[in-house]
């Protein structure tokens, strides 16, 4: 007897969340507090392309990318996609985009596999780890164009993207040297990798050199997404007397610009210019790159000018920088400041090198 | 008896089935006012289901009900306690964590308060058990309690409720005589207090104690309903059974004229569930073409003897040895495998309900070499052997391939004694092995006890049916809280005798 | 490292890290204890606390106003428990899959949500403060306790006063008594009148409601932005909280208490020269909720109906 | 016509197995449809994203062999999980004995070397076994010894060999230039090879059916899954007919882990030929659903470990062709795993009450 009832509650349910959707998705996308930055498409139909329907004047060129976390992660996934849609935003027309996110290992090989088979002529595998599927789909599709983010292997028709981020953490560390007072610093980063351990590695030359007394207190969290355990660190490690925090990469970096905000602690932001997200004490951030990266990449492969069997090591001559200081620019003294733009400019004529660590041991 | 004249409930053309088992066909039954109703029947006549059909814990295919006059729909227990009907199932509704002043006023304060006023409810249930005579300690946790207990629990539960109509469900299985004696006293009390009372029973001899008015069903239909003075029990057992009831119980004398000791007991101590000592310093023995029956009331130390016995309880102190081996604290399987057969006092402990019946027979000698070889159940011969059995105990089932569940108790009953006599254990311990069975099954199982005692099998009967006991047995051993308290032979026993020592009067003997 | 251990400020920041990482575990698991205890078993309150988190945060993205968050975060808490007690109590449905499916169901829901309201946008947008601290005069003054103990933010207060105010429910209340009822025998309480179905439905609810407001806990009191992995296995730490604690409020807070401290430890040994490897150091609270449990907390396996669905006409 | 399917659908067999079957596909379906709802909702075209979906699922052989690879760990942890369940003992660890057996395969793939391929790869494999039935055990005592809720110990154990799994990957393990969280690779003598030339459909998954069988023998035709079956069912009346309750939860325990390792390691050794930390994309939870899904039975595991690979295969075709986010994806995931937890008993009714009147 109860069986319609029960199911048509269930039913109504779910028709009720569909026409809730309904209702929330042409809204308008960002009700911020910063609506400046609209995104340069409607989200939903982003990837929507019925390829050949409509024949532009010309063939586009055209690029996929593979990415193995959520493009709104706030961290290196996002970095990429905006990338991507600063390609779009360079070319226009001239090319056609599409991306999988939140994509597994395991499948990616597929995914790339799949793109070459219906033919895009670049693919931007934005994983480190990915390593075998990479290897094996640029292998099998010797005309394809392949770029793989933080790899550490060539092909002929492979090229690999580094974020060289030591340089601008370098920067960083200077500034953090100079900064503190209680001459203790904090670091908080997800796991131990290449791509993060540069930048440690860079932090903390910095660091020493403009401040040899200076501690750096060093947390990892295990996982790229942790924002409760990165605030959880940041936390201890000012209770423990640091009075500039770093967040070193991962969404997590919310969680440790959050705690630092919320004990009034400066930091340092990563990847992206993490202003934003604590704007009273987010002093500059360590930008890795991958937006300006990946849009001269992709011109450069459209013009037939990428570097296969190479590496693109995004420095800061190529797109890796530390932010602008903002409106925390008065927080920074002068001196500070020109000992910074120094060092850029001696890092920039080759003057200064600063080495490429990959990992502690 | 003020108002013996008007029907307090009619019950009209009330038709229900559980998927293909018609329980209860076109049934009309009628209570008065201030009369103690019998209704009888045997197991599976459709007693219980009518009356929980009355108490809103089923609803009817078709049929109405009809209290004072009026035409009421019942859809829950909770409508019919606002008609004022009660009911005391045969296994209580009570939840055995929380304390008996709990349990009474559960469901009741829900819409009325919000703060539990357990001071309030203690005075009312403590004034409302002086009235009636029915003493139990109010704080006590439910599982703390002895069945008498909790029968008055459940009785006490109703009266809080101010029910008008009280319906006792096989209230008396679980009573020693005296106990049921007590019972019976309560009950003219309640009558005389205006209540209208149903009595579900299927022993003769109450309804014809305690009714006014019996209504006799089988297999769903209602066969009569006549006024107590005006019947018999000769003409209520036809009604009931539909043919003569006599049982034909075939006590044949073991052939062998040699006999040796079986089980032998040893100052064995054993804990309850709660920790304290359940069983304490029991000594007997069973002898080969023997049943040693033991009486006494539910919850004295008897499931956790048998549970010892068979090695499903710890055994603190002293011990047991089958045929000479000690087995004291053995793993049940070991148990098994020196020829022990156990009969649980619960059905449910003995049977997989989802299983087929050929999985229930093969549950406890799946492994032996006969049904299995490198671990490889051989299908064939467990079904040819499960069809053997089935037919041989005459078990009612669609096939051997039949689920479990979908057995009536007697017949599931009968298959788990089929499952251990056909191992041929040199011991039997029977729990209560025709509990909830219809007479047909009943004087089948008790033969087959019978037929065991002739070939040379020991049993030991743990039964709380003092009828069943005493045909049966060659010895009876009577417990009480733990111990044994009485030894009776065949010859000298009698029921007065046996419930004296049940309810904790000890003789010296 | 003794000194640095027991200095006045490592311990304020000790224990405070310690509440902060029990509180939203001590409200969820409260929630699912009382769905428990009726009988229902929710596996679905990790996801319910995604969504509540993302209600939450949207709601006072919007209406500025964290009661909104709250009460919206909760009441979406709601819907997700009535789905699982519709499937658990109308279509005796599977409660261990269906929870799974919820969990399942709502890191989509809450992930499509958060674009379609919100957009891929670089700029993420962020509630302007978490939720003010209440020093409750005196107290706070009180060196150590008094910071981390009484300079918390309302829903901190609260959340202690849950403890015994639903123990007090559970022993003292009608409904509370019902509700153990339903859970321990559903039949009996059938009998006794009660309707099952309804105190398991509300039970259900309710439990949601704790997980959305545990949910919207994080982004409006700590945190203050929203992603869609906010929650990292908060729903499970809740269920296993409510194991170690034997399905009692105190027990709860306990276990949350237990495992707070182990995690705020974590990090402090990180920050040591302690030459572990940080996998190590993390494992710390998983390891410690083991060791304790298998010390401490044996047997027990819930109320006796837990996860059963009741069927009345069944004979 | 439907008296005839009626009649069919209530013959003994029918009414074992069909009809449990055809019920179940039709709650899936439901729930498809309910997904089109959403997808509907969100602006899309739900006929284009499920035939995208269908397409990049099943659509050639390739994509037929993508969603076998991904099918083949879901079915061996999801039989795990059906193991577990069937003898009542709530393993929700399948996750982490799945990286105990990605751990071992790895290790033997990594380290046993001069060995010929058929040696090395059914080592690497037996490794797999044995680390996954390790994890296994560690419950499955605590429970039986010390009465230990198995809820808590395989959940933290989950977390515990995750975080493991990540140390061996940054430490010991690291691949010696990469150093991200990727030990070294296997050595090739330790691939299991590839069946199908140009996909990655690997011996592996041939094996996993063939284990699928076994395990559907041991379950109706063995004394073991017997009393597997029986503990489950009702615990008290196998222990009154001597089958030993610890005994029985301790061999499903490790037959369970055992399953779920074997996953693992062919995952590792089939696949990835590397062990990445976070290997797995919560096979072992999924695995859950996927038994329950396929009622606890094999055969059954067997369609919904190919429906949950279908449904993560096409969900990035899906994603670019139709238009529909990662999200929504889940969000039909987890409606379908709610509509399969819904027993039949109800949806049935109707039927039969035509038949009785």
């Amino acid at each position: 007897m109860k069986t319609p009832k029960a199911f048509l509650l269930l039913a109504s349910l779910v028709v009720i969340l569909a026409l809730a959707l309904n209702a929330c998705a042409p809204a308008p996308a960002a009700p911020t507090e910063a609506p400046k930055a609209e995104p340069t498409k409607a989200p939903m139909t982003e990837p929507t392309e019925a390829p050949p329907a409509v024949e532009p004047p010309s063939e586009p060129f055209r690029v996929a990318m593979v990415l193995g976390c959520k493009i709104d992660d706030g961290d290196w996934c996002q970095a990429g996609y905006e990338g991507l849609e600063e390609a779009i935003k360079q070319f226009g027309d001239k090319i056609e985009t599409t991306y999988t996110e939140d994509t597994t290992i395991p499948d990616m090989e597929k995914v790339m596999r799949d793109f070459a088979t219906e033919g895009y002529d670049l693919i931007i595998c934005h994983s480190s780890i990915a390593k075998e599927g990479i290897m094996n789909a640029a292998k099998d599709f010797p005309d394809t164009q392949f770029v793989w983010t933080d790899g550490d292997e060539t092909l002929p028709n492979l090229a690999v993207v580094r974020s060289m981020t030591q340089e601008a953490s370098y920067l960083a560390g200077l500034i953090a040297g100079k900064l503190t007072q209680s001459n203790v610093v904090g670091m908080v980063g997800a796991m131990d990798i290449p791509s993060t351990h540069r930048g440690y590695a860079g932090f903390e030359m910095g660091l020493k050199e403009a401040n040899p007394d200076a501690k750096l207190l060093v947390n990892w969290t295990g996982d790229f997404v942790d924002l409760k355990g990165a605030k959880e660190a940041t936390l201890s490690q000012i209770e423990a007397g640091a009075d500039i925090i770093h967040g070193n990469g991962g969404s997590l970096n919310l969680g440790t610009l959050q705690g630092a905000s919320e004990k009034n602690v400066l930091a340092i932001g990563a990847v992206r210019d993490q202003y934003n997200l604590a704007p009273s004490v987010v002093v500059t951030s360590v930008e890795w790159g991958f937006k300006k990266g990946f849009a001269m990449i992709i011109g450069e492969a459209m013009e037939g000018k990428l570097k296969v069997g190479d590496f693109y090591d995004l420095g800061l001559a190529e797109g890796a920088e530390l932010s602008d200081y903002h409106d925390n620019a008065s927080k920074v003294p002068d001196d500070v400041k020109a000992l910074v733009e120094q060092k850029k400019k001696d890092i920039l004529s080759g003057t200064l090198e600063i080495p490429n660590i990959e990992s502690g041991s | 008896m003020a108002n013996t004249t008007g029907v307090a409930v009619k019950m009209v053309n009330i038709t229900k089935s559980f998927g293909s088992v018609l329980a209860d066909d076109q049934v009309n039954f009628e209570l008065l006012h201030g009369e103690i109703h019998g209704l009888l029947g045997e197991n599976g006549a459709g007693k219980t289901t009518l009356m929980n059909i009355l108490y809103g814990l089923h609803q009817p295919d078709s049929g109405e009900i009809i209290i004072q006059g009026e035409k009421k729909e019942i859809s829950s227990p909770h409508k019919a306690v606002e008609e004022g009907i009660g009911m005391v199932h045969q296994h209580f509704m009570q939840i055995p964590t929380l304390t008996v002043i709990d349990n009474v006023i559960l469901g009741l304060e829900s819409l009325n308060s919000f703060k539990l006023n357990r001071a309030r409810a203690r005075e009312r249930l403590v004034q409302i058990s002086k009235i009636y005579g029915l003493q139990v300690d109010p704080d006590a946790c439910i599982w703390q309690l002895s069945i008498g207990d909790r029968q008055r629990v459940e009785i006490l539960k109703a009266l809080y409720r101010e029910v008008k109509i009280l319906i006792l469900d096989e209230p008396t299985s679980v009573l020693t005589p005296q106990e049921t004696t007590e019972l019976f006293h309560t009950i003219r009390k309640l009558v005389d207090a205006g209540l209208s009372v149903v009595f579900i029973t299927h022993k003769l001899e109450e309804a014809m104690s305690i009714t006014d008015r019996v209504t006799v069903l089988r297999d769903g239909k209602v066969v009569a309903t006549r006024k107590t003075q005006d019947t018999n029990k000769a003409e209520l057992a036809c009604f009931m059974v539909g043919r003569e009831v006599l049982f034909r119980l075939k006590r044949e004398p073991y052939e062998d004229k040699q006999k040796y000791e079986v089980l032998r007991v040893e100052n064995l101590t054993v804990k309850s569930d709660r920790g304290s000592l359940a069983v304490r310093d029991v000594t007997f023995n069973v002898q080969s073409g023997e049943i040693v029956g033991i009486a006494g009331v539910d919850g004295n130390g008897q499931t956790e003897l048998v549970q010892a016995l068979t090695g499903l309880r710890h055994v603190q102190g002293g011990s047991f040895w089958v045929d000479g081996v000690n087995l004291t604290n053995a793993s049940p399987r070991e148990i098994l495998e020196h020829k022990v057969g156990h009969i649980p006092e619960e059905q449910n402990d003995a049977l997989v309900a989802n299983f087929t019946l050929i999985e229930n027979l093969m549950l406890n000698r799946h492994y032996t070499d006969e049904f299995s070889k490198c671990g490889i159940l051989d299908q064939g011969k467990m079904e040819s052997r499960s069809r053997e059995l089935i037919r041989q105990y005459d078990v009612k089932a669609s096939s051997e391939k039949a689920i479990a569940r979908t057995l009536s108790g007697g017949n599931k009953q009968k298959l788990i004694v089929a499952r251990e006599i056909a191992r041929d254990p040199r011991l039997l311990v029977a729990a209560h092995p025709t509990r909830g069975v219809d007479i047909g099954a009943e004087e089948s199982i008790r033969n087959l006890l019978l037929e065991k005692r002739r070939q040379g099998g020991a049993i030991l009967l743990v039964s709380t049916k003092l009828d069943e006991v005493l045909s049966l047995s060659d010895r009876i051993l009577v417990m009480e809280k733990g111990r044994i308290v009485g030894e009776v032979t065949r010859e000298e026993a009698d029921i007065e005798k046996i419930g004296l020592l049940m309810a904790g009067t000890r003789t010296t003997t | 490292m003794i000194e640095q251990f027991t200095s006045v400020v490592f311990l304020t920041g000790f224990l405070a890290s310690m509440i902060r990482m029990a509180t939203p575990i001590v409200i969820v698991a409260l929630g699912e204890m009382v769905t428990e205890r009726s009988g229902i078993m929710n596996l679905g309150i990790e996801g319910i606390v995604w969504i509540g988190a993302f209600a939450g945060f949207a709601t006072t993205i919007l209406t500025g106003s964290y009661i909104w968050g709250f009460l919206v975060g909760g009441i979406v808490g709601i819907l997700f428990g009535l789905i699982m007690s519709v499937v658990a109590v109308e279509f005796h449905g599977h409660q261990i899959v269906a929870g799974l499916g919820i969990w399942i169901l709502c890191n989509g829901l809450s992930g499509l949500l958060n674009r379609s309201i919100f957009g891929i946008s670089t700029e993420r947008p962020t509630i302007v403060a978490t939720l003010p601290t209440i020093p409750i005069p005196g107290l706070s003054n009180i060196p150590i306790i008094g910071e981390t103990l009484f300079n918390q933010n309302i829903i901190v207060y609260l959340t202690i006063l849950a403890v015994p105010l639903i123990n007090f429910f559970f022993k003292e209340i009608s409904w509370g008594l019902n509700i153990d009822a339903v859970g321990e025998q559903p039949r009996a309480a059938d009998a006794a009148g009660l309707r099952v179905g309804v105190i398991r439905t509300l039970s259900a609810c309710f439990g949601g409601f704790l997980a959305g407001i545990g949910g919207a806990y994080l982004p409006l009191a700590l945190y203050s932005i929203y992603t869609n992995d906010i929650s990292t296995g908060l729903g499970w730490m809740a269920i296993v909280v409510l194991v170690f604690g034997k399905w009692r409020p105190w027990g709860i807070l306990g276990g949350a208490l237990i495992f707070g401290a182990a995690n705020a430890l974590k990090w402090r040994l990180q920050n040591t020269d302690l030459p572990l490897p940080y996998q190590i150091t993390l494992m710390l609270p998983y390891l410690v909720t083991l060791v304790m449990v298998i010390f401490f907390v044996r047997g027990g396996s819930g109320p006796s109906a837990l996860a059963k669905p009741f069927v009345r006409s069944e004979n | 016509m439907i008296e005839r399917i009626q009649n069919l659908l209530h013959s003994d067999q029918m009414g074992k197995w069909v009809r449990p079957f055809f019920t179940q596909v039709l709650i899936v379906l439901l729930a498809f449809v309910l997904g089109g709802f959403v997808i509907l909702g969100i602006g899309a075209d739900p006929i284009a994203a499920y035939a995208a979906l269908i397409k990049s699922a099943f659509g050639n052989v390739n994509s037929i062999a993508e969603t076998l690879v991904k099918a083949c760990p879901l079915l061996l942890a999801g039989l795990a999980i059906t193991l577990a369940f069937r003898a009542e003992f709530w393993n929700i660890g399948a996750e982490g004995q799945l990286y105990m057996g990605g751990v071992l395969a790895a290790v033997v793939g990594i380290y046993f070397t001069g060995l010929p391929p058929a040696v090395h790869i059914p080592l690497a494999l037996i490794a797999g076994v044995l680390g996954g039935a390790i994890a296994g055990f560690i419950p499955v005592i605590l429970k039986a010894k010390l009465r230990v809720n198995e809820v808590i110990t395989t959940l933290m154990l989950n977390y515990i060999i995750i975080l493991f799994t990540s140390y061996l990957d940054q430490g010991p393990m690291s691949d010696p230039i990469i150093k991200a969280g990727i030990s070294r690779r296997l050595l090739e003598t330790s691939w299991i090879p590839i069946m199908i030339k140009g996909t990655r459909f690997h011996w592996g998954i041939p094996l996993a059916l063939l284990i699928t069988i076994l395990i559907a023998f041991l379950l109706s035709k063995t004394m073991l899954g017997f009393q597997i079956r029986a503990v489950g069912e009702n615990a008290r009346a196998a222990r009154v007919a001597g089958v030993s309750i610890n005994k029985t939860i301790i061999w499903t325990m490790i037959l369970s882990g055992a399953l779920a390792g074997l996953a693992g390691g062919i995952e590792i050794s089939g696949v990835q030929h590397r062990l990445i930390e976070r290997f797995s994309p919560g096979y072992g939870f999924l695995a859950i659903a996927v038994a329950l899904v396929g009622r606890l039975s094999p055969i059954g595991v067997i369609f919904s470990s190919v429906l949950f690979a279908a449904l993560i295969a096409g969900a990035d075709t899906m994603q670019r062709v139709a238009g529909v986010p990662i999200p929504v994806v889940y969000l039909i995931e987890g409606l379908v795993i709610i509509f399969a937890s819904i027993r039949s008993i109800r949806i049935r009714s109707p039927f039969r009450r035509k038949v009785t009147a």
